[in-house]
């Protein structure tokens, strides 16, 4: 009994630094920009009083019993896929329920989210979610193949489907899997700006052409639920692209520094771009990144 | 030994003589005299049947000249199997034909009773003599009666094609007199055995010449390919039953002409191939054809051009099992054509133009006739579990075990033709919509009765293929080994 | 533990805080005065430092900023909005049109004094008010905040029926959803 | 009497029974139908035990009837299927016409289906095969006029497979002598090597028609969404997988003694894969909710045909899983939308909208079937696909991971547009009147749907069958053999492993639930779909709000360069040159006299020229 409790304990833990590392990465990403754009931008705690005043909110509406479930579908997803990311290499503490990770069970996971919240927007009935549902799906879409690619390149140069056995791997030669494939990281970093939805690739919920697009029906608890929700998920991509590429983290400092440091690309990259309509955001998805995809794939074969 | 094969030629004769004078004493017996005298025969057929496949075949001699100077008539399991079956699609003719409309006044009935009758001997003269220039005067009756059962419905177009038939028919004529000619003048012989035992002394120019010939004005009796062109009209012009009755009794007398000539007369090994090829000719043409018609009957004639020539292939296979898929495929096509014929003439027979779309949605109206023409297309074009399949796979067999891959794959592409067009009235019957003019004329008893034999038929032997497979298989090897024949025939005294 | 008194005031002073640092300001350009909004929001002034940023839909929003004179076809939009908003809810009426018509003072089709018609929280008179005093608009509304008093949606939800008159008055075919909150 | 005997004259006699009873009393009509289904289903897992044989001989053909462990599997999708459809079908079809052939060809086809696993030669099985062939056919054309060209276009498709396929048997015939299955297979090693080729394309031919393969799927759209709903299912779900019966049973068998990465392997798992991509693409571009599971239905085939073409264990394993799972989820679907077609009237995505409210188990059973078909953890789609990716993994076939990935993820945009379409989005007031679908319709979909759930969290339950039938048909055991590339599998078998997985993700589904249920419980009103944040306006009851139009519009302007080009285009063209040829076949026949007589003369001179090459 001691190991399950002790797991669970474990599990609540990593969620709430999940969360809060999430949240903070959000507001320093406000902050940065806002320094980008020489303002003094927000204190870098700004998300969580967001957090705290959406729940704080005192009346919520809905349109039916889908719009309660959809936020709670992608909550799922994000602590589900988190569940299944160590994040930490030997990290007794930090052990996630899960036994080791699967990268296919958690590309499935991790798609499960979009769908949830697309259900939870069609509840709404307004057309605007919808609009922006299909946008998001048919982006995912997009940026799912190079993702996929540059992850069976990696499964195929280590002959392994779970990211333990990646990171193994990489502690093993001692290289990261940056050096060691690098055109599966180029790949998988240009999907990444898709997965993060930054602009230009922030079509979806376009907030004064679509008023935010799937969320738009959304406010109170709904959107607490959500924004938690996707801090969660946020960290959860950084957390993978860490282990996956960067030999994973031996304790919380370099964790946080090199999520960061990924997390700064789809910022900044963000920052000085102009937004892409859908198709041209799919077609920009099926463009380079592909080929780098196939380049992996190659490389992974080859050698 | 219960009766003569004789009776098989004297009988229908002599009703058809008869039946005139009768005629005079009493109108009805007009209609039931060759019902009585077909009933007669048939059983008598069958009986014959038994007695043969036990033992041996009947040789009957004809005025007391033993062969090979005298006429004679074998009845042997091939020959008794084809004239068991004519007597029976004859009986049925008989039956749907009994009143084919609701009142038909005396003169029509008579001539046309006289007509089938003489049809029928001849047909079955055809089958059963033994004696070339015999057989050639039985094929002339066939095709007397036959123009005239064509021109029947007197009008224009039934006048026309019953005078196309009529050069076509006096073309094949021609040339049987000149291949008999140059037997004649070769051995001094009629007898097909005599023929058959002397044939290698005979110089191949003239061998080959004079089966040329043969086939030539067989094949136009065969509907064989490019010979047939009569028969699209005949067959739409000649009324429902004489359609079938061609199909069913005239044109398996003229295939079993050459089949005679080809195996047991003539021991040229390339006549087989060469059945093989026109046969595929034949096919391909008829069904190619078939597709684009928009007539009733006219389809149907294709169809049955495409069968014949199906049986010609499958004898040109030269295998005792091809023979057995020919026999098969003949029996189905007779049995199954007749129901189609049957069933089709009825589902147009308001409609002016007799055209295909005639029959939209004549499902709902008269069911049971839709039901048995659309079980007819189902079996035709060899569904399970229907008679039509048996027949197929046997031949298919039978083509694969002698490596004609090829003319598999051929022959299974045109049946794909088939299926389209024949589908294409089945959605019509049953999913179409009615066209206002056409007025539904539900069968008389008699004719429902004779087409429900038939469908039962194709249900039985589909789902019970071994009842007809035994008698098969005899008459095929009866027909292969000629040397047998030969034998039988020659050794004969009395 | 909810029906205890300090507890509940703690809590109070907790959400309260959470509030007054993040207003989700509805981007609803009603009047001229919208045009005062983005050098309010962007770089030279940047109201985000407050945590005031915009939200797109009613649904997220916290406060509706009635940016100058209001006709009355856009009153009925604003009402409804309005409406839809979830409670907590504050009302900043921009410029002197919300105050008693301004410059539209004989106007036919703007409605003079918006209180009538909507709980205004905070006032922000000038035509037009400089960015500076947008902001300080909104510290004024944030001190409210703190202390408690912004109760607009209790005063709107409390005498519905007043202010619904009033509406009706000046909108005349009226077809709304009840407001049953 | 045998078994098998009484089972299929069951079959058949319940037939023709039903089909008289509906003459008589419509109650009784009903009774016989799910009686001539239910009881030859129970007697068959009751009393026929797998690999015990029954000879017969039937027109000098030696049949060979019984069921392998192997064809088991099958039967399981078959007859369940067959007994919970029979159900929703009584009541999908009260009040319709030519209820009576209906249910004639329904019972025909799922004893034919039955037959077809029951045979162990190829006579029998090719009987079967066209029996099941014509009756779906009849089902095909039930709707009558509109719909004569699709008719014709399935069966003559199926004619072409049927007929390939008879050819290959009577080959064989000729080489072995035999029609019994297991001598082909023993024989197979030793042909020459044309035969090795020839032979399994023709049956390749045969069964890829039935199971949709790439370049013979073009009948299956219009087939499957013109088939009453209640037998679509079926169609869908039982009927195309006789086709991968089949294929499994021959192509795997027969290429089992082709080393694995042969061409002939990959040339199937390419059609398979490129079915998948483009199956998929299609699916999302339909407007139509028939058209839309009908495109699916092919995508889904084209994993499995991948499956079964990689032939390794694993690959296998995971083709049989998402066959059954596929009879389920597709059934369920396809069920769904009769009975939406049955309260609504249509089944157009761009017609009817805001359903969840008025039908909310259909709704509850499509979601489920929904989740399962996306394949998503938990749902048993998930399992069956990530064994598909591991065994391509494991057998070097990148490509092929990413392009069934890609038809995977582009699964979800469909999967969306079905519930979205239906269920969500603005509920307008034409549909208000909409009832829920009667409990006879309900209930067998919400079974179906349970079991993909059911098979998601122990599939253990089937796969451990599946692994015995593989084991009877020359594999190796498989049981945790193949998977240490995913520890999660390594005790596939056995549920334990799996239930903390779906327990805790359920726990937290439930927990965020309850918690945005109950949040201030008492200030959460419902609103109706009207009342929307749309700039402050108040839509009117007659304004109707639903995004529907175009749905996947960008997505499909991205994809447009593939969707441009149909295969049906080159089929029609292929078609209209054969007209032409008929039609010259017709005009040899010009119907005058002379030139008939013309004929024969010519005919005499060309054989008398060539006489000594064709008789000499």
């Amino acid at each position: 009994m001691e190991p399950i409790l002790y797991k669970v304990f474990g599990a609540v833990v990593t969620i709430i630094l999940a969360f809060v590392v999430g949240m903070t990465y959000m507001g320093l990403s406000r902050k940065i920009t806002a320094r980008v754009q020489n303002r003094v931008g927000p204190p870098v705690y700004q998300n969580f009083l967001d957090a705290l005043k959406l729940i704080s909110k005192k009346t919520a509406i809905h349109h039916g019993i889908m719009q309660m479930m959809g936020p709670a579908f992608f909550m799922v997803t994000s602590i589900g896929s988190l569940m299944f990311i160590p994040v930490l290499n030997d990290g007794r503490f930090f052990s996630n329920l899960n036994f080791e990770g699967d990268l296919v069970f958690l590309l499935y996971l991790m798609v499960f989210g979009p769908l949830g919240m697309a259900l939870g927007a069609g509840q709404t009935g307004n057309p605007n979610s919808a609009i922006g549902v299909t946008r998001g799906l048919s982006q995912m879409v997009g940026f799912e193949i190079p993702w996929v690619m540059a992850l069976v390149a990696l499964m195929i140069q280590y002959d392994t489907t779970s990211i333990v056995g990646l990171m193994e791997a990489q502690s093993a030669s001692g290289t990261w899997l940056v050096f060691s494939s690098p055109f599966a990281f180029i790949a998988a970093v240009l999907a990444m700006l898709g997965m993060f939805r930054y602009s230009p690739f922030d079509i979806v919920g376009a907030p004064t052409e679509l008023a935010s697009g799937p969320v738009a029906e959304n406010g109170g608890k709904y959107l607490f639920t959500m924004m938690s929700s996707n801090s969660i998920f946020a960290f959860v991509k950084l957390t993978l692209y860490v282990d996956l590429f960067l030999g994973g983290a031996d304790n919380l400092i370099e964790l946080l520094i090199k999520t960061f440091a990924i997390y700064l690309i789809p910022m900044l990259y963000g920052l000085v771009s102009p937004r892409y309509r859908t198709e041209q955001a799919v077609r920009y998805f099926w463009g380079w990144p592909l080929f780098f995809g196939f380049l992996a794939i190659m490389y992974a074969v080859v050698f | 030994m219960v009766g003569s094969p004789v009776l098989f030629i004297a009988i229908p004769l002599l009703a058809a003589f008869i039946i005139p004078l009768l005629g005079m004493i009493w109108k009805e017996s007009v209609r039931i005299l060759p019902g009585l005298v077909l009933v007669y025969l048939l059983t008598l057929s069958i009986n014959l049947l038994g007695y043969v496949l036990d033992n041996g075949p009947i040789i009957e001699i004809i005025a007391g000249w033993t062969p090979p100077w005298g006429i004679n008539l074998v009845f042997s399991a091939f020959s008794g199997f084809l004239v068991t079956l004519m007597l029976f699609l004859g009986l049925l003719v008989w039956i749907y034909s009994y009143r084919f409309k609701r009142n038909v006044d005396f003169e029509p009935a008579k001539k046309y009773f006289i007509l089938l009758m003489m049809l029928i001997t001849g047909s079955v003269g055809i089958v059963l003599t033994g004696d070339i220039f015999n057989q050639f005067v039985f094929i002339e009756i066939v095709g007397i009666s036959a123009y005239a059962l064509t021109a029947f419905y007197t009008g224009r177009d039934s006048a026309e094609a019953s005078f196309k038939y009529l050069i076509m028919g006096s073309l094949s004529a021609g040339f049987l007199l000149l291949a008999i000619v140059i037997l004649y003048s070769q051995l001094g012989t009629l007898n097909m055995a005599d023929i058959a035992r002397n044939i290698h002394t005979v110089k191949p120019v003239y061998k080959i010449t004079a089966l040329i010939f043969f086939i030539v004005g067989l094949g136009i009796e065969a509907e064989m390919f490019p010979l047939n062109g009569w028969a699209p009209d005949v067959y739409s012009q000649a009324p429902g039953p004489v359609g079938a009755a061609f199909a069913g009794i005239v044109v398996k007398s003229g295939v079993y002409a050459i089949i005679r000539i080809v195996y047991t007369i003539f021991d040229i090994e390339g006549a087989f191939d060469f059945l093989v090829i026109i046969g595929l000719i034949t096919l391909l043409f008829a069904e190619t054809a078939a597709i684009k018609q928009i007539r009733m009957k006219r389809m149907l004639a294709y169809s049955s051009i495409g069968q014949m020539g199906l049986v010609l292939v499958a004898f040109g296979i030269g295998t005792e099992a091809g023979v057995f898929a020919a026999l098969f495929l003949m029996f189905n096509h007779a049995i199954i054509k007749s129901l189609l014929f049957y069933a089709g003439s009825y589902l147009v027979f308001n409609s002016k133009e007799k055209y295909i779309n005639d029959v939209s949605g004549l499902g709902k109206s008269m069911p049971i006739t839709s039901f048995l023409f659309a079980l007819g297309a189902f079996a035709i074009v060899g569904l399970p579990p229907f008679a039509g399949f048996w027949s197929k796979l046997y031949f298919l067999i039978a083509a694969a075990d002698s490596g004609m891959i090829m003319i598999i794959a051929l022959i299974l592409i045109v049946s794909i033709v088939e299926i389209v067009y024949y589908f294409r009235v089945v959605n019509k019957i049953y999913f179409s919509k009615k066209e206002a003019h056409v007025v539904p004329q539900r069968p008389t008893f008699n004719a429902l009765f004779s087409m429900i034999v038939l469908g039962l038929i194709v249900i039985i032997i589909g789902f019970f293929p071994d009842l007809i497979t035994g008698i098969l298989h005899d008459a095929s090897r009866d027909l292969m080994d000629k040397t047998d024949y030969i034998n039988n025939v020659l050794s004969i005294t009395h | 533990m909810m029906n205890d008194k300090n507890s509940q005031k703690i809590v109070d002073i907790i959400q309260n805080y959470a509030r007054l640092h993040s207003l989700f300001v509805l981007a609803y350009g009603t009047g001229c005065g919208a045009i005062e909004i983005p050098p309010t929001m962007t770089s030279r002034y940047d109201a985000e430092r407050f945590g005031i940023r915009g939200a797109a839909t009613p649904r997220q929003a916290d406060v509706l900023l009635i940016t100058g004179y209001l006709t009355t076809k856009t009153l009925k939009r604003v009402i409804r909005v309005y409406e839809q908003m979830q409670d907590p809810k504050y009302v900043i009426g921009f410029g002197s049109c919300t105050i008693n018509g301004g410059m539209y003072w004989d106007s036919y089709n703007t409605i003079k004094v918006l209180d009538k018609y909507l709980p205004v929280d905070v006032y922000i008179n000038g035509c037009m008010p400089r960015p500076e005093a947008v902001i300080a608009g909104f510290v004024k509304l944030q001190s409210l905040i703190r202390e408690g008093k912004a109760e607009g949606a209790k005063l709107y939800k409390d005498n519905l029926e007043q202010y619904r008159e009033n509406q009706k008055k000046v909108i005349p075919n009226w077809v709304m959803p009840e407001y049953n909150w | 009497m045998e078994m098998i005997h009484l089972i299929l004259i069951i079959f058949l006699g319940g037939a023709v029974l039903t089909y008289f009873a509906g003459k008589v009393n419509d109650i009784l009509r009903d009774a016989l139908f799910i009686l001539s289904i239910l009881v030859p289903a129970i007697l068959f897992f009751t009393n026929v035990n797998p690999e015990s044989y029954i000879d017969l001989s039937i027109a000098g053909f030696n049949m060979k009837w019984g069921i392998t462990h192997f064809g088991w599997i099958f039967s399981l999708i078959v007859l369940g299927l067959g007994v919970i459809v029979s159900f929703y079908a009584v009541s999908f079809m009260k009040g319709r016409d030519k209820v009576g052939s209906f249910y004639f060809n329904f019972i025909l086809s799922i004893g034919a289906m039955l037959g077809i696993l029951l045979s162990q030669d190829f006579v029998s099985f090719f009987i079967f095969w066209e029996i099941m062939t014509w009756s779906s056919y009849l089902m095909v054309v039930y709707n009558g006029n509109q719909v004569q060209k699709i008719g014709i276009k399935y069966f003559v498709f199926s004619a072409v497979g049927a007929y390939a396929m008879l050819m290959a048997i009577v080959i064989t015939h000729s080489i072995t002598g035999s029609f019994l299955i297991t001598d082909l297979i023993a024989v197979f090693p030793q042909l020459s090597n044309q035969m090795h080729i020839l032979i399994p394309i023709l049956f390749l031919i045969g069964f890829g028609v039935k199971s949709a393969m790439m370049p013979l799927h073009v009948w299956a759209p219009g087939a499957y969404s013109n088939t009453p709903m209640a037998y679509t299912s079926v169609f869908s779900g039982a009927l195309s997988k006789m086709g991968v019966y089949g294929m499994v049973l021959i192509m795997i068998t027969l290429i089992s003694h082709i080393p694995e990465g042969h061409w002939f392997r990959e040339v199937i798992a390419w059609m398979g894969a490129f079915t998948a991509v483009l199956g998929t693409l299609w699916a999302v571009a339909q407007d139509d909710a028939k058209k839309l599971l009908a495109y699916s239905s092919v995508a889904q085939l084209g994993y499995i045909i991948t499956g079964v073409a990689i032939g390794t264990e694993l690959a296998m394993l995971s083709a049989l899983f998402l066959s059954i799972l596929h009879a389920l989820f597709k059934g369920t679907l396809f069920m769904a939308v009769g009975a939406i077609e049955k309260q609504t009237g249509t089944s157009n995505f761009t017609e009817v909208s805001g359903l969840i409210r008025k039908m909310p188990w259909t709704f509850l059973a499509s979601l489920m079937a929904i989740i399962a078909l996306a394949g998503i953890p938990p749902l048993g789609g998930f399992v069956g696909k990530w064994m598909l990716y591991e065994s391509l993994i494991n057998s070097n076939h990148y490509i092929l991971v990413i392009m069934i990935f890609f038809s995977s993820t582009a699964a979800f945009l469909y999967c969306y547009k079905f519930l979205f379409g239906f269920f969500l989005g603005q509920e307008e007031k034409e549909w208000a009147h909409v009832k829920e679908a009667p409990a006879l319709m309900v209930v067998p979909m919400i079974i179906l749907a349970a079991g993909t759930f059911i098979l998601g969290a122990y599939p253990g339950l089937i796969l451990s069958p599946i692994d015995a039938g593989m084991q009877a048909i020359g594999f190796e055991a498989t049981q945790g053999h193949y998977w240490e590339m995913s520890v999660i599998l390594n005790q596939w078998g056995d549920q334990v492993v799996l239930q903390p997985i779906v327990y805790a993700i359920f726990a937290i589904f439930l927990f965020f639930f309850l918690f945005l249920f109950f949040k201030s419980r008492k200030n959460t009103r419902y609103v109706t779909t009207k009342d929307i944040s749309s700039s402050g306006e108040v839509p009117l009851e007659h304004e109707n709000l639903t995004f529907s139009q175009n749905f996947f519009q960008p997505f499909l302007r991205a994809v447009e360069p593939v969707m441009r080009r149909q295969i049906d285009k080159y089929y029609n063209e292929f078609g209209r040159g054969l007209e032409a040829i008929f039609d010259f076949g017709r005009r040899i026949y010009t119907g005058n006299g002379q030139t008939y007589a013309i004929y024969v003369i010519i005919f005499v001179i060309i054989l008398l020229f060539f006489k000594n090459n064709l008789f000499g």
